[in-house]
């Protein structure tokens, strides 16, 4: 995972080198590398001596920049391994210039226009009256998703962004929720997220009890309406490892 | 300012408010123009929208004012809404995603995730033709399973049940999304 | 029905909606009114607010018509709103853009395009319902493609994404191509 650039005054590697071009007063199409390539370098010098993390994708354009610095020093006709890429070492760099080019004038083309709720106002919405209506609106997958982790985001909140996700198998944490239960007989659902160490180990512990009830290896009951929700073993311990070790994980990590 | 002008600002203000607006928000807001003028905007155009049979009325209610329908359009205004489909509802959202992903599940098992109770919402998805009931639970009160429909894959886009978003992927999403603050939580289950 | 009576309803009917009326829909409600009465009854009020200075205006937007408040009240609006305004940073509107464009399309292709990565983005996009997930793209890791919503015609005052703005075209880069060395073009390059 990158690490998010601070300098707003680039979005990126493309940006700083349009910026560059722009301010050498230079053409995309006839870029002179060595003195773009000095440029470039030294302003992600100072952005790293103002302490700013430098974005990785700063860094490989600083690489690319140099390969083609160093390509265009060969004579002609002398480099083979790059053949198929065509006579000028800057024609990839120069397409994805002008493609982004395009993309960040459209975006400054969007930005002019009259944006509700910046520019122009229609009525807040009114609190719908729902008797009578005709079926739902259109609902994406996303909000299917975000439905699913509001439910997850009521569980204890932890922070998770440092747990790399693969450490935790689902898997390795269905093993460990029959292996508690055999133990413990009937165990209280909140229980198993109280000892849980980040919000990550929280998701995948709720995954894992979900993928448990559906391949039928536990029970969820609940002896009163507002009772405590209770867990159990829904076949001898041996029986459901079997089950659980037979079973396909959607999405479950292979090779760790 | 020019009483036209005023007016014209004042309607958009109006337009645009969720609920009554007070003569003080709007002395608020109109810096510099008089309470007076204020109000002497208002009732011309109170007077304005009556008599030139327009489609709002600006009626005084909750301590402001506050643009509304005339009652005589109201028959045609709620044929309005019930032509059209209403966004999915919260819980209605939840519980779909649970019976989706964890299909099938009976009704305790959906509320023992969701902390509340899903009848009214059960009923509203099976009407809806986006789950229904797969077959009984073989367990004491032989409670009914739910699984989702072809309408369900339809309405998501989707080829098959395969083909919902996976495990990890959702765990990408749900760590890049920022948890937002929900002010009120219906859960009870902290 | 004559004609002011058909104004006033008109009137109601936008001012309620809390998105874009589409013709049809109203054709629906107003049963039994023209379909031609309906479109010039529109026009009428769309050139009565523009004329008459109202605090709004008809907008054609969405596929549908929309009321507005003109631009010049905008200030004014912001010290009343009690809505988060509209902000859009330049990794937001170029992600925008390129999905825009570019649709439907995976998170990798703007990614090569933008030249970053752009997954923050992508959330902040599809919590505000700018852009929704359109299918998945039959290629390994099967990942997500996605596309404009119709909030974002709305948000963009755009009556469909054929009036998006022309892209440029990369004119520089013919004259730069060697002939038998195509520029790698998308599908849904124009």
């Amino acid at each position: 995972m990158t690490t998010k650039v601070q300098l707003e005054l680039f979005e990126g590697p493309l940006d700083l080198l349009l910026h560059l071009i722009k301010k050498n007063e230079v053409s995309i199409t006839d870029i002179p590398i060595a003195i773009i390539t000095e440029q470039y370098l030294a302003t992600l010098e100072l952005m790293q001596s103002l302490n700013l993390d430098v974005a990785g994708e700063f860094i490989v354009m600083a690489a690319t920049l140099m390969h083609i610095k160093s390509r265009m020093l060969l004579p002609p006709g002398d480099d083979e391994e790059d053949e198929e890429e065509g006579d000028d070492p800057r024609e990839e760099l120069m397409r994805q210039l002008l493609e982004y080019q395009r993309f960040k004038e459209a975006a400054e083309e969007l930005e002019r226009r009259e944006i509700l709720k910046r520019d122009v106002f229609a009525r807040s919405p009114q609190p719908p009256d729902e008797s009578g209506t005709v079926g739902f609106e259109e609902v994406s997958l996303f909000d299917l998703l975000s439905a699913l982790r509001r439910v997850l985001d009521r569980l204890p909140k932890e922070d998770v962004h440092e747990v790399i996700l693969e450490r935790i198998s689902l898997r390795e944490k269905m093993q460990g929720l029959l292996d508690e239960l055999h133990q413990k007989g009937k165990v209280v659902f909140q229980l198993f997220f109280e000892s849980a160490s980040s919000r990550l180990e929280v998701v995948v512990t709720f995954l894992a009890m979900l993928e448990l009830v559906r391949i039928r290896a536990i029970r969820v009951t609940q002896g009163e309406r507002v009772g405590p929700i209770l867990l159990e073993l829904a076949a001898p311990l041996e029986e459901v490892q079997n089950r659980v070790a037979g079973e396909k994980i959607e999405g479950e990590e292979h090779g760790t | 300012m020019e009483r036209e002008r005023l007016k014209s600002l004042l309607e958009s203000l109006l337009f645009v408010a969720d609920a009554p607006v007070s003569v003080n928000q709007l002395v608020e807001v109109l810096e510099g123009v008089d309470r007076k003028e204020i109000s002497e905007g208002l009732r011309e155009l109170q007077s304005e929208y009556e008599a030139g049979g327009r489609g709002f009325r600006l009626v005084e209610v909750a301590g402001g004012f506050q643009m509304r329908t005339p009652k005589e359009h109201a028959d045609w205004i709620k044929r309005l809404y019930q032509g059209r489909p209403a966004r999915m509802s919260r819980p209605t959202l939840e519980t779909l995603a649970i019976i989706a992903y964890k299909q099938p599940i009976t009704r305790g098992e959906i509320e023992a995730i969701r902390g509340v109770d899903v009848d009214g919402v059960l009923s509203t998805l099976l009407e809806r033709r986006l789950i229904r009931i797969v077959a009984r639970k073989d367990v004491p009160g032989r409670p009914y399973l739910y699984g989702t429909t072809s309408e369900f894959l339809e309405t998501f886009n989707l080829k098959d049940l395969t083909h919902l978003p996976t495990l990890k992927e959702m765990a990408e999403m749900t760590l890049a999304q920022p948890a937002e603050n929900e002010p009120r939580q219906e859960s009870n289950d902290d």
